[in-house]
């Protein structure tokens, strides 16, 4: 459809002809600001919420230093988007699908998580759904619904479009929401995720945390834009920006959005505005390009001390509920990364299953060369030498448990 | 048995796939209400709706993308790429996520469900980017199948096999042939074997291996060869990963000498990898070098189409010379 | 950058909150339109824009029956959008590098490039600049500033962006345009071109010719968006929408848009709206997806029609001038076409040159190999075989011109 | 000369390149103030001016894309791409337009003067996205050359003559190596040929060839197999594509033997066309099968890096085999 209407001089429309405010419900103070209106979250549901982003928040912080001291190869935090990703996914259905980037883990929290699944992943143990092949926070859960991550960006974005036309032929009044972030938003998955979503009218949400930086890149080097969200307009799309710090606007607007995707078929593109209080990863080092007052301003809108002071002015929650779930969940951490630091890796076989569905002739051969060649050079393999031993390896695996379908 | 040509083949196998299972949908660039640039869709949307076959935007990215999603929902998605030279966009959809989504997930999720369709290969004048054949640039990813018929019947049979392989499929369809090749297929479903090659000629002196259009130049080479007395065994290989290095080895191990031959460019070609392969097993077996008979390591070409490529009088002046050993 | 203006209701944009006019000067019957102005365009340009315009119509017409009769392998005509080809190349510095998709041949006629040239190229014979190896109408010119046509969609997009980037480094005072159809605009290559132009301040013109249709697949079926032209809030970009037809207001809008991207380093959209009154190549028919009714309704607003009546108004123009134009192209094109098919195809050796700059050893090898090869076979190579035999050869290149540097 | 590591070496080289001539562009995702995710662009915006060195928006397609069009423009432009692993989102532009930009326009148009960067290869946990070795998904592409350094010295003369070179170069950096190497590098301008194989080492029995990262797994492997008697002959590749028959041809016409060892996967790897091409060229010279030493058929894993890549014990254990024919 393409309007018809006619101008007689050439006008430039330059972008500045509208702007796209931000949706606020919630003040730093725990107040509302004027005005503005209390999205329908019950208190169990506020606090399943708040329970997810501190133990997200326990999670991050003991696993940084745990990849600190060594014992873990690398690490990504949420901190300073708990409210984003996890505000979002409480608007949703927990059968609707979620397909994250890598900074989502608080909604992988929120749906239920635990902290032994998360370690045996990070740890990539036997017990790891993904069979200790990829990087440390790439959790998937099928019974979840969680898309297992991938590192290549925004390739899941129109992958999201492709699960949720699925999900709208199934007819089972189920949507999509994938996160990313604002960088990658410029990979060119974006556009034709986007563009096909309003083409097909797929029920998706397009969730773009905009914390501001791609590793090191701000992001007006990133887009020249007033940020991610006029992108919409290219697409005819519903849009809406939100504070990423107020997890009550990010669950209002999720749970509008998620309206308009599933009763009218309309995808959304939502624009959490919010800040990476962390490092990018446990490999990076933010003094470098940008300054620690820009950081400390960003701190005094904490998200988590937001919602807390809201909690305790409904009474929903107190200092002594604090620190009790705070110490059970320092506890819990410790003790699950013990458990998962000790178990064995996946058995040697898992390294030629997956490739395809059945092990191909080529891959079984390949395996039993490698088998040999192990047992003739034990000392260069000693891991692989101690899984080929059958008693050895009977002692690794005292505990054996069913290790897939994601917890199914 | 009716007598149709490869492009009624595949549109047979599509419709048949559409009607047993209505997971199954067809979409890509003008696949919908048109019917494909080379009718393969022709009838499915009227026959199965708009929302099972259907245009997508001009994004190839886009579409291998959706098309992964998709799969991973538990739908079968036959996803159309118009022409193999313009995969190339959509390389990082199908090399890091197609192909090593089952892995990465230790099978929590999988992408099984998807077949992609690219017409494919030389011979109809297309210069640089209508012309391509590049199955190599694929092959060498863990995680897909590749698949190449050489006739109507092949091309139903393997391509309702690729639909219903529990592993992704990219199936790449000679365009030569579409019209050009014609024979006997049987109206009703069945299926041939994915990673299996076939014997179509037992011979005794030397083993000619090629896939797609290619066979039929080697047909037109074993005659001219057979003339000069040299008797050939000749082998479609059909599946490119995982590809059949058994049957071919036998063949080797019987004859003794081995020609390759594809319209891709040699170097990092995929007889370069048979090549390896079998020297690698049949050793002490081979009387004369392994011989490779390909396209110019050049793009293709407009004008000089027909030296560039391997024609049939290439493969007995090659295959005469390892005789010479 | 990114707005700072809150609201407290979470009310999203559906991108029915504007909608981009379309910018027209001249009406159908050669008059202009109410309140519109005319552009400074004097008659020594009016007239080589409107002779570029029958040239390429011209040109067209002879090619596709050339096709027909099968004489030529291929051909795709820009029936219908010279107005909006042609007229926005006017507008530019003959300098400006020129970057199109492969139905802005009009553009090139406009900048000089003679039948000759054309017919070298669709002929691929020994003097096509290209040397035979793309199909017809991939042109290419580097006197004339206009890169030679690649078929992948798009490619080009990006490539103008990084081609301005170098321009404004040079400091030469030149811009870019690129030309794309609106299905092109699908590819990601489009969202990454765009958005590096506006984050670098790149001096270039991405002119979106839609002409309502990607070979069968309508514009509704490519976006859900009123057009091509929202996608530039997306960037922060200028944009115009102008009527296609209309070669006053391509050519004000394209003057305009050159201003803008070379004296303020800002990349500018321009959508024409226009229509493309031919198939969509040789190889098409598109009477398997349109219908007769909105071709004739759009052949109404052809473009050269308008042209005329203006000039013939503005008493620039009159019906002899018309006819002895006409005769004088037809008669051009038919000779110049003789003269292309008779020559022969460029020699032997071009299948291995400019691969790399130099000739590898490899390719030398299989260069060799393939002479001896067509000397066993000559039968089977019969214009090879011809151009290894030095007397047949010879009398094949009686004329013998250095047909490389496009032109130069 | 001083004692560098990689990084250091590629740095100078850029910066040498940047101070020489104007028209040497550096760019790509943190390439600018940050110095790149490695630092291997560190101070070269400091020095040379945002215009000349800086960040991009995150989007390899558009990189390149950028930097074919500033290429064709007359610019030299040195891209990096953050990780080879993200380089398939520019395939296309790399496959379809930089390597057929020449020929396409009978060369009107070329974009010799780019230079496509990527840190490369496993070694670091990278698990299945920061581990891959893509090179041999280009070498099937007429038009672009490949190079891959061993060392601080190789890295800093060979990426020097990649930039200068008439032809684009992709050119990848094993960055396990990148603190790892460390070396004697001549602070002043110097170039090493593009095109050309180093023999590292000579002997008699067997040839072994490699490139980047496996050279420093051939060493060990090669004081395995001297412990045993065997002399052996290292060749270092150093240019994938185009690839130096001549200097493996004339190793393997001496020694009799051949082993390829490779980070990728077996299939289609560039190990293959080695072994192809040798065997067609010292057939009645080979004493035993060429052997390849490569990854398993698989992605990369984390966990079971050191089983699945090959190792140094398995060289001497596979060139042993040959010796038992
Ligand atoms: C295709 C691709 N290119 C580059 C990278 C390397 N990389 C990993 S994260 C990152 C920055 C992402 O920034 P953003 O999308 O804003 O997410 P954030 O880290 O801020 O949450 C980059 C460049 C990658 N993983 N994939
Ligand atoms: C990457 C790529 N995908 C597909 C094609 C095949 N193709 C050629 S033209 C075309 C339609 C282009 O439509 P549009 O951009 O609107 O230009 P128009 O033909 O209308 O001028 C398609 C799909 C191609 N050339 N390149
Ligand atoms: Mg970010
Ligand atoms: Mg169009």
């Amino acid at each position: 459809m393409t309007t018809t209407a006619r101008t007689h001089q050439p006008e430039f429309l330059s972008g500045n002809e509208f702007s796209i405010p931000t949706y606020a419900v919630l003040a730093q103070d725990g107040s509302l600001h004027d005005g503005a209106e209390e999205p329908d979250l019950d208190q169990a549901r506020a606090l399943r919420i708040y329970q997810a982003m501190i133990a997200t928040r326990v999670l991050d912080e003991r696993m940084l230093a745990a990849q600190r001291q060594g014992r873990l190869s690398f690490y990504m935090q949420c901190t300073g988007e708990e409210a984003a990703v996890i505000g979002s996914a409480a608007a949703l259905d927990d059968d609707d699908m979620i397909m994250a980037q890598y900074r989502e883990q608080g909604a992988l929290a929120y749906r239920g998580f635990t902290f032994d699944e998360f370690m045996n992943q990070l740890f990539g143990n036997e017990m790891d759904y993904g069979k200790g092949r990829q990087m440390p926070i790439h959790y998937g859960s099928r019974k979840l619904h969680y898309m297992t991550i991938s590192s290549p960006l925004a390739t899941q974005i129109p992958q999201a479009t492709g699960y949720a036309y699925g999900q709208k032929l199934a007819g089972e009044g189920l949507c999509t929401i994938v996160y990313f972030g604002e960088g990658a938003a410029s990979e060119g998955d974006f556009h034709a995720a986007l563009n096909m979503a309003t083409v097909h009218e797929v029920p998706v949400i397009f969730f773009c945390r905009n914390n501001g930086y791609a590793i090191s890149t701000p992001s007006v080097e990133q887009f020249a834009a007033d940020g991610v969200a006029p992108r919409a307009f290219g697409y005819r799309m519903h849009v809406i920006r939100v504070d990423g710090n107020d997890v009550l606007a990010v669950y209002r607007a999720t749970q509008r959005a998620r309206e308009l995707a599933v009763k009218d078929n309309k995808p959304v593109l939502i624009e959490a505005m919010t800040y990476r209080l962390a490092a990018h990863s446990s490999s990076d080092d933010p003094s470098g390009y940008r300054s620690r007052k820009e950081e400390e301003a960003w701190r005094d809108k904490d998200p988590i001390t937001r919602m807390r002071a809201w909690l305790e002015i409904k009474g929903w929650w107190d200092g002594d509920q604090e620190k009790a779930l705070q110490d059970r969940l320092r506890a819990d951490v410790l003790d699950t990364m013990k458990r998962a630091e000790k178990r064995p890796p996946p058995p040697l076989d898992s390294l030629v299953t997956d490739v395809y569905a059945d092990v191909t002739p080529a891959l079984q051969r390949q395996l039993d060369q490698l088998k040999r060649h192990i047992r003739r050079y034990p000392e260069a393999y000693p891991r692989g030498a101690r899984s080929l031993d059958p008693v050895l390896s009977a002692a690794d695996h005292v505990e054996d448990h069913a290790a897939d379908q994601g917890g199914e | 048995m009716a007598t149709i040509n490869m492009l009624q083949a595949i549109n047979q196998a599509l419709d048949i796939a559409m009607a047993e299972d209505e997971r199954v949908l067809c979409f890509g660039e003008d696949v919908g209400g048109f019917g494909g640039v080379f009718r393969a869709t022709s009838h499915l949307q009227e026959k199965y709706g708009k929302a099972r076959c259907f245009n997508t935007p001009l994004v190839e990215q886009g579409i291998i993308g959706f098309a992964n999603g998709l799969a991973a929902q538990g739908s079968v998605p036959v996803a159309e790429i118009q022409f193999a030279d313009y995969i190339f966009p959509a390389f990082d959809q199908i090399v890091n996520e197609t192909a090593k989504f089952r892995y990465r997930s230790g099978d929590l999720f999988n992408v099984g469900g998807l077949t992609i369709r690219a017409p494919y290969g030389g011979g109809i004048s297309g210069g640089l980017y209508h012309s391509q054949s590049p199955e190599a640039y694929f092959a060498h990813t863990p995680g897909i199948k590749i698949v190449v018929p050489r006739n109507p019947y092949e091309a139903k049979g393997l391509l309702l096999a690729a639909i219903r392989d529990p592993d992704p499929v990219l199936f790449f369809e000679p365009k030569r042939l579409y019209r050009a090749s014609v024979g006997e297929v049987p109206e009703e479903d069945y299926q041939l074997p994915i990673g299996e090659a076939e014997i179509t000629k037992e011979g005794s002196d030397i083993t000619l291996v090629g896939w797609g259009a290619q066979m039929d130049v080697i047909d037109k080479a074993v005659e001219l060869a057979e003339k000069d007395g040299i008797s050939c065994e000749v082998i479609d290989l059909r599946s490119i990963l995982p590809w059949d290095e058994d049957t071919i080895v036998e063949s080797v191990l019987k004859t003794g000498r081995l020609l390759i031959t594809h319209e891709a460019p040699r170097t990092g070609g995929f007889a370069a990898e048979i090549s390896a392969t079998i020297q690698e097993r049949c050793f002490l077996y081979l009387e004369s070098p392994i011989e490779r008979v390909t396209a110019l390591q050049t793009p293709a070409t407009l004008t000089r189409d027909n030296q560039q490529n391997p024609k049939h009088p290439k493969i007995p002046e090659t295959s005469n010379a390892p005789r010479n050993y």
